[in-house]
């Protein structure tokens, strides 16, 4: 069974793997070729290391020792050398290595009691089986982090892509919306609520843009004629609007409207363009007029 | 032999352009001339480099992204008109208008024309002049006049890219204030 | 009335096309076909981008930067040719992990949810906080919960971007694990 050579061939890739270079770019090929390490070389050995299955494991794939027919006197005695001489120097990391010495010498002990029962159930009962199942596992998991180094990694082997795009040239405003405004209004609203003496009261609305379309159209200084203040096909129901307009304006002195004489034109225009109508103008524009 | 101006081969020629190319699409900063010969082991010249680099930005041309020469080197950068698509990539939250220029607005919109001093009144706090400025220059706001009182005060009205800005087509598409002041008002303490 | 298997014209889809590759070119992180609809403001369906996706692929393809299927979505890389290239622009290259750093992600990455107890099981040696930390920081490894024995102690799971840095799509595109445990002599307890 041990030497049967399916059953080891998927050991195959590992041992033919260069093992003692899985260390990751570590000086690792300066291995001593036989058991006997010197001083100076152990310190470099040790680190090279994962830790007591890896050095096990190091022992017996250098030896090409079947993992499932551990020669537990040897390998005990060997892993016990690297061990010893690891105590002098890195007490911090002998734990581990202890506790995979005894449990070594333990196994070693196990097989030399006499088996109990049938050499069927020999397999079973090798006190060597945990190790093995540990061993293999821990190779597997060390052939996959091989594996996984040689993928490539993005930043280490490849570049990502990441093209500038410059959010801020165009500056983004914020939106409103007419409910924002409606909100808005009522916030006054209530404030006003709680401060009793001011009130707030919507104006007629449609009388408040009369007065401003009717400012915009005199805007520059300009002189209108007062029948061109009126859209005359959007209704009547504007033109009285507007006439409103043209008379709030008046009152809150924004505008000025002049005759020279009785059915003259009407000229309007804002209260602060100079009078051109010495005289003649209407009443309520001349009073305003603050010159 | 070959009529090529200069010594590089059409192959190195593309083979040189492709790695410019990757080099600014990888790049996180614009990537000087200098740098950019330090891609190739071989001495290059600023000329056949400056003839590359002209040839990927034709070869961008039409598409999402442009190369551009800047102060510190060259880069490829998105294109402005490709701004509305990236964005929705990462909505970020829009800014939003603070309530006392939200407030402002609103008395311009409702009660214009309106003196800085009336939306002090209504609000009952001043008016900074520089939220009357954010919406200037917003240009949802414009004067329209100014009130023949002392100090001539300016008369601020809404602006037509107001409603337009707001998908409103006239002032009178507003929410109407009328019932608002009514669910407001009641509520007599 | 046109022999075009959708309704999309040729013009848009050529617009779509710039613009899904303008958004991969630009994006910091790999996008997700969500993330990709989320840039037309009509209706799009899985089937007409996955189209135009492999068209900018196809377009791509011999240049020096590649578009990639990855775990969260679709990125460009450069290509690993152009590596050589690339870092004579950046010679400082980030290290390489160390045996134990790789081992402990190793055992996340194909034995997940562990704890670091049984990482520690594996290794057969302690597991510093340290080796832990840096593949946190990586954005590597991340805590998926807890596992309900005394200490609670993590559970740890690779992470999406674990994938996407090193070009999988998914956990299972990971190098297949050699097959050792057929040689593990079975042991009944």
């Amino acid at each position: 069974m041990v030497s049967d050579p399916t059953t080891l061939a998927s050991v195959e890739p590992a041992a033919a793997l260069p093992t003692l270079a899985l260390v990751f770019g570590e000086a690792v090929t300066e291995l001593p070729l036989d058991l006997y390490i010197p001083p100076d070389a152990l310190r470099v050995l040790l680190d090279s290391f994962e830790g007591p299955l890896d050095l096990l494991l190091y022992l017996i794939r250098k030896q090409n020792i079947d993992i499932l027919d551990i020669p537990m006197a040897r390998v005990t005695a060997q892993y016990m050398e690297y061990v010893n001489a690891m105590q002098v120097d890195r007490l911090e990391l002998a734990a581990e290595y202890l506790l995979m010495a005894a449990m070594l010498i333990e196994i070693k002990s196990r097989l030399l009691l006499p088996k109990p029962s049938a050499s069927e159930d020999a397999e079973a009962n090798d006190p060597r089986a945990e190790l093995v199942r540990r061993l293999l596992e821990y190779e597997q998991i060390k052939l996959a982090a091989y594996e996984l180094d040689q993928l490539p990694q993005a930043g280490r082997d490849f570049q990502l892509v990441t093209v500038l795009f410059e959010k801020d040239l165009v500056v983004r405003l914020p939106e409103v919306s007419a409910i924002d405004l409606k909100t808005a209004w009522l916030n006054i609203l209530a404030r006003a609520k709680r401060n009793q003496h001011h009130k707030v009261q919507p104006d007629e609305l449609s009388v408040r843009e009369q007065m401003t379309h009717i400012l915009k159209l005199l805007q520059d200084g300009r002189y209108a004629r007062f029948e061109d203040l009126f859209d005359t096909t959007r209704g009547v129901p504007l033109l009285v609007v507007t006439f409103i307009a043209v008379l709030e304006l008046v009152k809150e002195k924004y505008i000025r409207v002049s005759q020279d004489e009785g059915f003259a034109p009407i000229y309007v225009c804002l209260a602060s363009v100079p009078d051109l109508f010495q005289g003649g103008a209407a009443a309520a524009a001349e009073d305003v007029n603050d010159e | 032999m070959m009529n090529n101006p200069d010594q590089t081969s059409l192959y190195d020629r593309a083979h040189m352009q492709k790695v410019l190319e990757t080099a600014l699409l990888v790049a996180s900063e614009p990537l000087s001339l200098h740098a950019l010969k330090s891609l190739f082991a071989e001495e290059t010249n600023a000329v056949l480099l400056n003839g590359l680099l002209e040839a990927i930005q034709q070869d961008w041309a039409g598409r999402g992204i442009e190369l551009v020469k800047l102060a510190s080197g060259w880069r490829f950068r998105a294109r402005l008109e490709m701004q509305p698509y990236l964005e929705r990539l990462n909505p970020e939250k829009p800014p939003r208008y603070s309530r006392a220029v939200m407030e402002t607005l609103a008395i311009v919109a409702y009660r214009q024309p309106v003196t800085r001093g009336d939306i002090e009144e209504i609000r009952g706090v001043t008016v900074s002049s520089q939220i009357i400025q954010t919406l200037k220059e917003r240009g949802w706001l414009e004067v329209v006049g100014h009130k023949e009182v002392p100090g001539r005060p300016e008369l601020l009205a809404t602006t037509r890219q107001f409603l337009d800005d707001l998908g409103l087509n006239a002032l009178s598409a507003l929410p109407p204030l009328q019932e608002l002041g009514n669910l407001i008002v009641p509520s007599e303490e």
